[in-house]
């Protein structure tokens, strides 16, 4: 791209962080020997946790159903290896609180052997809903990091006519290349899955977008998607956020999602590349999702590169594979701008995780925020056209919904404000903790409504009982009164007739 | 002194005239503040405040009879809010916010004697005569009715657990000013 | 791994700009150094003193308050905002004004205008023009007593020691013949004398690119303001917004206003380099802090600078009139603010959600 | 014309009802906590002051004058005032209860705004026709309007900043006050020249 082509071109959102992905990206790709034991947590994914259906101690083999989806959004989870269930407990999430949830143990037995897998050589004569059931099966989810159950997406593209399926190859947080690589190494895979995921979705084209830094990837898709003229691959300026879905369908397709709306109402539909790979499979190959490749990046890595892995492994076991060079001053999961910070690595491998940064103290280090000089930058960077700034000063003085008025529900926590901050101002953190306590207010305020149920239906028990009683303690006595009667009458019986008719008249 | 005294005669019966027929056309009725304040309050009728129920608190608290800090459940959110909605600072500083909690039935100490069953205003125990009883999360507003009633103290308040779902980020610490 | 020793959670995003305050605040600091070297060449000893003094008493002014509150001085005087105040302020003084001029000055601007709002970053106001307004109010004679330039070179010139008199002593009797007004100032009062334009202005003080005439530190050397403006520009310091907007602000109704009656309105080229104009559009009111956020509201904000800026000089009592248009806009920023928003994705500019299309 | 145009720009900026006459400073600090509120202040103002001074125009010439009635002048004109605030309070109730409830006690309390009787007071110093003084009241107001709002714009900013203990509140609120009141000395000598 020329000087001026550029100027006007480049996207006026975002930011431009030095994006550390070589040498990493340019590493083969490695496989993790399979650790001895791996946990399996159960809620991998966006909507419902899994439910457990093996026992402790069952034998299970590679790609066994341990856990089945429960409720309208889930995804179930397989063994990622052979071997023997050893526990179902409590592992640490990767999770910046550090709190423990579900998760199923496996002891490897490292035989390998996956279960029977039921392949599909065409999946272009099977129906859209059975792919979706396929996908679904598998426990394919969102490999971007977003995690969202694939086949629900399907279903959603199907039913509101996606005409155009955008894959996601932008991959824009610095230091991860585990979508590089994969178009890289397995462009066909992508492609086919692609191919697959518009068949399931009925969309007419697919739009490939990768970021112009990735030109060996672009290069690998192109001959990849050569014989299929549907499959455009289009290489976009590298800026983060890029891989922001929003922002990839207005860059692509010139469209912009509305505010509170789903991107499959403005007609197209984003998957990752990864998940496209999952895609194929899972269809082509009956395989359910249970490995991935990962980046392992950051200075406290002696050999950066990306992994093979088999979900389940601990952080600590694939540090210990590349090496460190010094202890960590922070990990974390997943990119630089978004990444989870993890506090220790006994932390399982999740199926959203692309990357595990290990960061020496010169990068972990951030200067200690400033007093906000109200400079602009922020305002500038936000790729959703929000003011930072105010946002920010509203929660520090405690007033959230003044925060709610800046539309603070349209942030996509994608950090670029507090990136380019000069002050080093945490404003990602206001935002998340704003949207936590919103969040905690609107469930108090679900549970008073609920409060205000039951405790009206207790009234009203209350009522129907005293009621009741009074109804029972009615009858009762009208029972007592009626066998009075009765004596009386009888006892009355022997008295002449006339003289009762005379009484009752 | 005749003119003086006539003509603010004739000018105040002039304006009060003019008033009086703005007051009938622009006349507005009042919304009755009580319905909202009582859609604020938790609606579990525990009776904490010292009134009947939940209906009742709203009438005082409209009246301004009753502060802003009755209620124990609804915590400190709850009386910032009514303070907001009738217009009038509260002093919070009596209010001990423990933030939300549930009731905890300590099951080597409970007799099942049933009494705590019978107070609950939202029917959130479960248990019959000499089995040990319990709670049921969801329901229990933590009002803290049956700690009272409990005759062996196995009734106990204990904070709603931190859970992934609940955990919310901590706000930012900034130097002081 | 001793990995259980990482303090409470960071939040996301765990890299950062190299970017800092101290950093902006040096640039701008780079960008004005040639035009005041310029201008101490130009008006010589007296007015190095009074920079320095200015500066020093901001500085000052800032660690006082600081240390009133109990906050380290040291680490916040290093982002050097109030170094760059009182720079600006000295910018805005006649060089040869007597020394407690500067230390009032920097002590209002830091103490008054900035400290008691918080610091750095809460202040409503530009300190440095606070100050300016304040100085001019109340001594309106010291402050505008304008020497016309005389070159560090030139023999007449004071020197290291007779500077030092001219700043703490006053002004020698012998040089009370190089005071006089500034080309604003002068035509201001010929007007109220019942002399125009036309006829006053042949006699003025040559107006000239140089910069050789009476007037401030910052007001001289146009030029070398401006370059500095650009090279912030370059540097991504500042936006183009409010110096665009205030110049054409001001030359606009200058222009036509010219065009129509020129023995009583002065030329847009007049008007844009005399004064603090050029000063003011790129230093002073694209000042982060006191100014919108947007770059329509900037535009907004600079726009009214330049159009205040010229109704003051043109029909008020007072010959200058950056320093108020300044102030007046600053006081419009949060409503410009509050107004002015930028259009955020997925929404119209009212906020409500766009229509799907497919 | 140009006279009228002089003396309205006078009247709304240079000689400002707050920050020039200092009239009106308890609704000043009272009820520019928030932009909307301020705004409905100036409003109601506005309309008070335009109509009770087009009435004390009358009263003034037709009552006062005409019957050598001056020692009266205060309490009609603030009988005319405690009528107009009436009126508006009633309109405002109708029209726009929020605002009637932000504005609280300071909307009765405009009958005792001493910027509507100091500028009804000015105009009988300053002898001017009633169309004049119509636009006087109405400029006077405009600027009292203008003030209010950019003073509660600023006071919203400094809720969210960070102004230390001994300053915040009031105190802080005067500080800034004095900058803007420095900031319109700008304008002076406008209406002379």
């Amino acid at each position: 791209m020329g000087l001026i082509e550029r100027f006007f071109k480049e996207p006026r959102w975002g930011v431009h962080p030095d994006d550390h992905k070589r040498p990493a990206a340019d590493a083969p790709l490695r496989m993790l020997p399979p650790p001895a034991r791996l946990y399996m947590p159960l809620h991998q994914h966006v909507g419902g946790a899994a439910r457990p259906i093996v026992l402790v101690g069952q034998k299970v083999l590679k790609g066994e159903l341990l856990a089945d989806a429960q409720g309208n959004i889930s995804a179930p989870i397989h063994a990622p290896v052979s071997g023997t269930i050893s526990a179902i407990g409590e592992v640490t999430a990767p999770h910046p609180s550090g709190l423990g949830f579900a998760a199923i143990t496996i002891d490897n037995d490292f035989a390998g052997r996956w279960i029977e897998t039921d392949p599909v050589s065409d999946p272009f004569a099977l129906a859209p809903e059975e792919i979706a059931r396929r996908t679904g099966k598998a426990g394919v989810v969102g490999l971007g990091g977003a995690t969202f159950p694939a086949a629900i997406k399907f279903a959603l593209g199907k039913r509101l006519q996606v005409g155009t399926l955008i894959v996601n190859g932008g991959e824009c947080e610095p230091y991860l290349s585990s979508d590089d690589r994969i178009m890289r190494d397995h462009a066909d895979q992508v492609i086919d899955g692609a191919r697959i995921v518009m068949h399931a979705i009925g969309a007419r084209e697919a739009l490939v977008g990768i970021e112009d830094n990735k030109p060996e990837a672009i290069a690998a898709m192109r001959i990849a998607a050569a014989p299929f003229p549907e499959v455009k691959i289009r290489p976009v300026p590298a800026r983060y956020p890029m891989g922001s879905d929003k922002q990839l369908i207005q860059t692509l397709t010139g469209k912009e999602v509305p505010a509170d709306a789903r991107a499959a109402e403005v007609g197209v539909l984003v998957h990752n590349v990864s998940t496209c790979a999952a895609v194929h499979k899972a269809i082509r190959l009956g395989q359910p999702l249970v490995e991935r490749i990962v980046t392992l990046n950051g200075g406290a890595v002696k050999t950066p590169g990306n992994l093979f892995v088999p979900l389940g492994t601990l952080v600590d076991e694939l540090l210990d594979f590349v090496g460190r060079v010094a202890t960590p001053a922070r990990l974390i999961l997943g990119g630089p701008m978004m990444g989870t910070p993890l506090l220790h690595g006994r932390i399982p491998l999740v199926k959203g995780a692309s990357g595990i940064l290990a960061f020496d103290a010169q990068e972990a280090l951030i200067p200690a925020a400033g007093p906000c000089i109200r400079c602009g930058s922020c305002t500038r960077a936000c790729p959703m056209g929000l003011l930072p700034i105010e946002m920010a000063a509203h929660i520090r003085a405690g007033d959230l919904d003044g925060a709610v008025g800046f539309h603070l529900s349209d942030c996509i926590s994608c950090g670029c404000c507090a990136y380019v901050c000069p002050s080093h101002i945490p404003l990602v953190q206001y935002f998340s903790h704003a949207k936590g306590e919103l969040m905690t207010k609107e469930r108090a305020k679900l549970r008073s409504e609920a409060t205000r149920r039951l405790a009206e239906a207790r009234v009203e028990r209350v009522e129907r009982e005293t009621r009741e009683k009074a109804a029972a303690a009615a009858r009762r006595k009208a029972e007592r009164d009626a066998a009075k009667a009765k004596t009386a009458a009888a006892a009355l019986a022997t008295t002449p007739v006339t003289q009762v008719e005379g009484e009752i008249a | 002194m005749l003119i003086a005294v006539g003509s603010l005669a004739v000018m105040g019966l002039a304006l009060g005239g003019v008033l009086g027929v703005a007051a009938r056309y622009l006349a507005v009725e009042e919304n009755p503040i009580e319905a909202e304040l009582q859609a604020m309050l938790p609606g579990s009728q525990c009776g904490q405040c010292g009134f009947v129920g939940c209906a009742q608190a709203a009438v005082a608290l409209a009246k301004h009879e009753a502060p802003v800090t009755l209620c124990p459940p609804g915590g400190k959110a709850l009386a910032v809010a009514l303070a907001a909605k009738l217009g009038i600072k509260a002093d919070l500083s009596g209010v001990a916010d423990t933030g939300p909690q549930l009731a905890t039935v300590a099951e080597e100490i409970c007799t099942g004697c049933c009494r705590c069953l019978k107070v609950c205003p939202t029917d959130a125990i479960i248990g019959a005569a000499k089995q040990i009883h319990n709670v049921i999360r969801e329901a229990c507003t933590g009002c803290g009715a049956c700690v009272e009633r409990c005759p062996t103290e196995a009734m106990t308040m204990v904070p709603v657990p931190i859970t992934l779902q609940h955990w919310v980020w901590p706000k930012p610490v900034v130097a002081v000013a | 791994m001793s990995l259980h020793s990482i303090p409470a959670p960071v939040s996301a995003p765990h890299t950062t700009t190299a970017n800092t305050v101290s950093r902006v605040m040096a640039t701008v600091m780079l960008a004005l150094a040639p035009a005041t070297l310029f201008g101490f060449w130009l008006y010589g000893w007296p007015a190095i003193y009074l920079w320095v003094i200015t500066v020093a008493s901001a500085m000052l002014g800032e660690a006082f308050c600081l240390r009133l509150m109990q906050r380290p001085a040291t680490p916040i005087l290093m982002d050097g905002s109030a170094a760059l105040t009182g720079w600006l302020l000295a910018l805005s003084l006649p060089p040869w004004a007597p020394w407690w001029i500067g230390v009032l000055g920097g002590l209002f601007a830091t103490v008054l205008s900035k400290q008691v709002f918080g610091g750095l970053g809460q202040n409503l106001f530009n300190p440095a023009m606070v100050a300016r307004v304040a100085l001019l109010i109340s001594f309106p004679v010291q402050m505008t007593s304008w020497v016309g330039p005389l070159p560090l070179d030139a023999v007449t010139a004071p020197g290291p020691l007779a500077g030092l008199l001219i700043t703490f002593k006053g002004m020698p009797p012998g040089l009370d013949a190089m005071t006089s007004a500034s080309l604003l100032g002068f035509a201001k009062t010929e007007m109220s004398r019942g002399i125009d334009l036309l006829q006053s202005l042949t006699q003025a003080p040559a107006l000239s690119w140089i910069g050789s005439r009476p007037g401030s530190l910052g007001e001289t050397a146009g030029w070398l303001i401006a370059a500095g403006g650009v090279a912030m520009m370059a540097l991504r310091v500042i936006t183009w917004h409010i110096p665009v907007a205030m110049l054409l602000g001001i030359a606009v109704p200058a222009a036509i206003l010219h065009a129509i009656d020129p023995a009583h309105y002065m030329s847009a080229t007049t008007h844009v380099f005399s004064g603090g104009v050029l000063l003011g559009a790129f230093f002073i009111a694209t000042d982060y802090v006191t100014s919108p956020n947007t770059p329509r509201g900037q535009l907004i904000f600079g726009a009214g600078c330049g159009l205040l800026t010229w109704v003051i000089r043109t029909w008020a009592g007072y010959p200058e009139g950056v320093a108020f248009a300044v102030l007046l806009m600053n006081s419009l920023t949060p409503i410009i603010d509050s107004y002015v928003k930028p259009r955020i994705y997925g929404r119209d500019r009212k906020g409500t959600a766009l229509e799907p299309v497919k | 014309m140009k006279d009228f145009a002089l003396m309205m720009i006078g009247a709304a900026l240079v000689n400002n009802v707050i920050l020039a006459r200092f009239l009106g400073l308890c609704s000043f600090m009272g009820v520019t906590t928030r932009i909307d509120t301020a705004a409905g202040m100036g409003l109601a103002t506005t309309f008070v002051i335009t109509v009770s001074s087009m009435a004390d125009w009358a009263v003034q010439h037709y009552l006062l004058d005409a019957y050598g009635l001056g020692y009266l002048r205060t309490v009609t004109f603030i009988l005319v005032i405690a009528s107009a605030v009436q009126f508006t309070e009633l309109t405002i109730r109708k029209v726009s209860p929020s605002l009637f409830q932000m504005l609280g006690i300071y909307l009765p309390l405009i009958t005792t705004n001493c910027a509507v009787l100091g500028v009804a007071l000015l105009l009988v110093e300053g002898h001017m026709s009633f169309i004049g003084s119509t636009l006087f009241a109405f400029a006077s107001s405009l600027g009292y309007s203008l003030v209010m709002v950019i003073f509660a714009g600023l006071r919203e900013r400094l809720a969210l900043a960070q102004v230390p203990r001994l300053f915040a509140g009031p105190p802080i609120a005067f500080i800034v006050a004095s900058l803007l009141a420095m900031a319109f000395m700008g304008f002076s000598g406008i209406s002379t020249g």
